[in-house]
């Protein structure tokens, strides 16, 4: 798929490459400033996980790992235990009033509503908020892990993604033509380029990375995008 | 009653037939029963079905593919979005010699506990409109859409807990608990690995994980160290 | 309802007074007799609760109390511990080995098979292992309990009661009248008159209380009845 | 996030409005939260719905039939099968002043569970052929018939535990878990009694039966004694 023409048909010039936006860092860094404080969070495999590492004990936040601990602080320096890891296989610390359980018990929380929000990866995210982020057609299979589970139950859902792929395809298409997550499932996408809203089943910009104009963001959006008087840059 | 305690992986896992359905506790590193995987490699059983949450690269589950021991793998994580080395399922699967039913995680365990708690089934709304509803009921109750997902099964169960006693009660270690409590409950057989073999009483009855009666076999054994590479 | 002739149509004198029988002592001594050795094991409230004194420590009965306890003795006579009883509100020791759990995985345990046998009380038993336990119509209301899920899953449903209710009715009947707790579940009937197996989806004599012979029996049972040519008297 | 900590019982169920669908935990007298259902008979809300595992002579729960506060109750134990007193839960059913749903245990249980994990229902075999399964919808699978029993939640929690944490972390007691653990899970507004609050860290975390995120408030009370009579 070839990056189509946005809300705008901006895109003349389909040989363009993207414009350099946020590195993965920056990407985590602004997706943490997304969390309220004092929320229950659960941080997806890959650029997701390195969410944690840009929240301060002030924001009073608790991250949830599916794989059964409730109040891990971060990505552990200490020595390797295998019994204390997040879902993504990663060694954590806890932090005090931190809690073990199973995974069914896990699954309550998560499919039970009792996430505040997940911040996930994103292969595509459809104008009407469809997320596609666990089957790449050409690899077949699949990892599901718990993005179906988190995108049905955690009360926001946040996708932080490269805004489009290594080849400069869009990754926020009208339809997806991955296979879906779930449907009319996210809230929020954070990319290198842009802060988009999923709103009454449209896209609305909301933030622009430094140095990005919101005309760029829709050239390089695969779906409609409303773009409102007040689209501010990132604060980073 | 008392459990049966085996002297090794290797004797504990003997008499699974060929085909059996076999429920693999753990998630990644953390309560993996590593040992009895291993000795199921060495014990040459065929045709099983796997249930596990994840069968990747650094798995010892792939372990069960390099002399085809796997027909099928129920699970949450086998093939990667991305990355160039591939795990001996991957390939396999490719070449369409094992086959794969890839599950949510929350929907993988919530039928594994119908299986065991004598329910006919739930109904969740995750996997609605995606692939995974295919072949699938979808009820419609009060205006809402609902998967039906039924029980699953299998005939046996292999574990991993921190401590055991001689009654086959277990205690878990951290985050070592994961699918193990659940597939506890799940299987006709179920064999557990353990660091350590204490008497009964020694685990106070807030710290069981699994009861006792779940339990018919138990094994000590080291930890075997697990690095994962999705 | 007044006891119907039974299989043999021996009841004549329909003002008869039923034989004295078995204490429910030793109703729940005999029905302690039934536990096989090793078994783990769930007693209903009222006389069943009475079968946990008469297992011995070699008989290694593991008992089960719906309200999230595997692994008590009996009744307690230490001091009263308002969270250490069983499903009867009574309290209880427990065994080495012994756990707690929630009522969820209570009933994981019962419905799903892994209680060898469960002993409840009774109201009526019908001749095809019906059972009616919960529910008197003169009063309305009822109290279930743990007993529609004990007689669908326990694997083996042995039912303690009298064999005649205070009026002299049968209590083991063709069709239940009262409302059922569950179809086709009860393997054995224990009275103070018999040992009853459900069998084949009918009644068969096992064995009598001393001093009962098995035509007293099949006279206060309002259902048809076999008896075999090795009806034994029960030991006590 | 820390929890909420009310001075007194009183105070933390005051602002719980007439009408509420009430979950209050507990097993006869264990893990039951005696001074919050006292303190709800204090405040004096009406039209409540209670959803308890029993409501018999002795129990507390028949205490909020005094002033009649109980429009319905859903319940496994209500009326006995015999004696001669009742309580007055008894007196005010036979008047139909009060409705009565009965719940077999363990669909009870399943049917809060549901509410909790976001489940649209479970299908079991409880109360299939009995008058449970009135106005139910019965589904046949691979021949077998199932009732479906649908998820149940509250306005309202009211549990007991032992020990709570300022983050709201809650510890059971033997067996004091019962119906809390689940409860927690399934209403808007959960509220529990325990006999100490400590400082977040010191229940450990595999001790924790309610994880803190559940529950909303947290008072101290001294435990009531309770002695059932059925």
């Amino acid at each position: 798929m070839r990056p189509g023409p946005g809300a705008l048909g901006r895109l003349n010039i389909v040989t363009a490459q993207p414009p350099t936006g946020l590195s993965r860092e920056l990407i985590a860094l602004r997706a943490a400033r997304e969390l309220e404080r004092g929320s229950v969070v659960n941080l997806g495999i890959g650029l997701p996980t390195l969410v944690a590492g840009f929240v301060k004990p002030a924001d009073d936040i608790l991250f949830q790992a599916e794989n059964g601990i409730l109040g891990y602080s971060g990505i552990s320096d200490s020595e390797f235990d295998s019994d204390l890891i997040n879902a993504g296989g990663q060694p954590v610390d806890l932090v005090p009033g931190a809690s073990f359980f199973d995974t069914a018990d896990s699954f309550t929380m998560i499919r039970g509503g009792h996430i505040d929000a997940a911040i996930l990866g994103g292969l595509q995210v459809s104008a009407r908020g469809d997320l596609a982020n666990w089957f790449v057609p050409a690899r077949g299979g699949g990892s599901v892990g718990g993005a179906m589970d988190l995108a049905v139950g955690a009360r926001k859902l946040i996708i932080a993604m490269a805004h489009v792929t290594r080849d400069g395809e869009p990754r926020i298409v009208e339809e997806c033509d991955y296979p879906l997550t779930a449907e009319r499932c996210v809230d929020v996408i954070i990319t290198d380029l842009a802060v988009i809203d999923v709103r009454d089943g449209g896209l609305s910009l909301r933030e622009t990375a430094p140095g990005i104009s919101p005309e760029e963001v829709a050239e390089w959006t695969g779906a409609g995008l409303l773009i409102p008087d007040d689209v501010a840059e990132m604060s980073l | 009653m008392d459990v049966l305690v085996f002297e090794s992986a290797d004797s504990a896992v003997a008499d699974v037939v060929d085909g059996s359905v076999v429920l693999v506790g753990g998630f990644v590193s953390a309560g993996t029963p590593s040992n009895l995987i291993l000795a199921l490699k060495r014990g040459g059983q065929t045709g099983l079905t796997a249930v596990a949450n994840n069968i990747g690269l650094g798995d010892l589950l792939d372990e069960l593919c390099e002399e085809r021991q796997l027909a099928k793998v129920i699970a949450t994580f086998a093939i990667r979005a991305s990355g160039t080395r591939s795990s001996r399922f991957e390939a396999q699967y490719r070449a369409g010699e094992v086959e794969l039913e890839l599950a949510p995680q929350g929907t993988l365990i919530e039928r594994l506990r119908a299986g065991g708690a004598g329910l006919g089934g739930v109904l969740t709304k995750t996997g609605l409109g995606t692939m995974m509803a295919e072949g699938k009921q979808v009820l419609e109750l009060d205006g809402e859409d609902w998967l039906l997902e039924r029980p699953l099964r299998g005939d046996v169960a292999l574990l991993k807990a921190w401590r055991g006693d001689r009654q086959g009660n277990l205690q878990y270690r951290l985050a070592g608990l994961n699918f193990n409590p659940v597939m506890a409950t799940a299987a006709d057989l179920v064999i557990a690995e353990v660091e350590e073999i204490v008497e009964a009483g020694e685990i106070p009855p807030e710290l069981v994980g699994t009861p006792g009666i779940y339990v018919h076999r138990l094994v000590q054994c080291d930890p075997v160290p697990v690095r994962w590479d999705g």
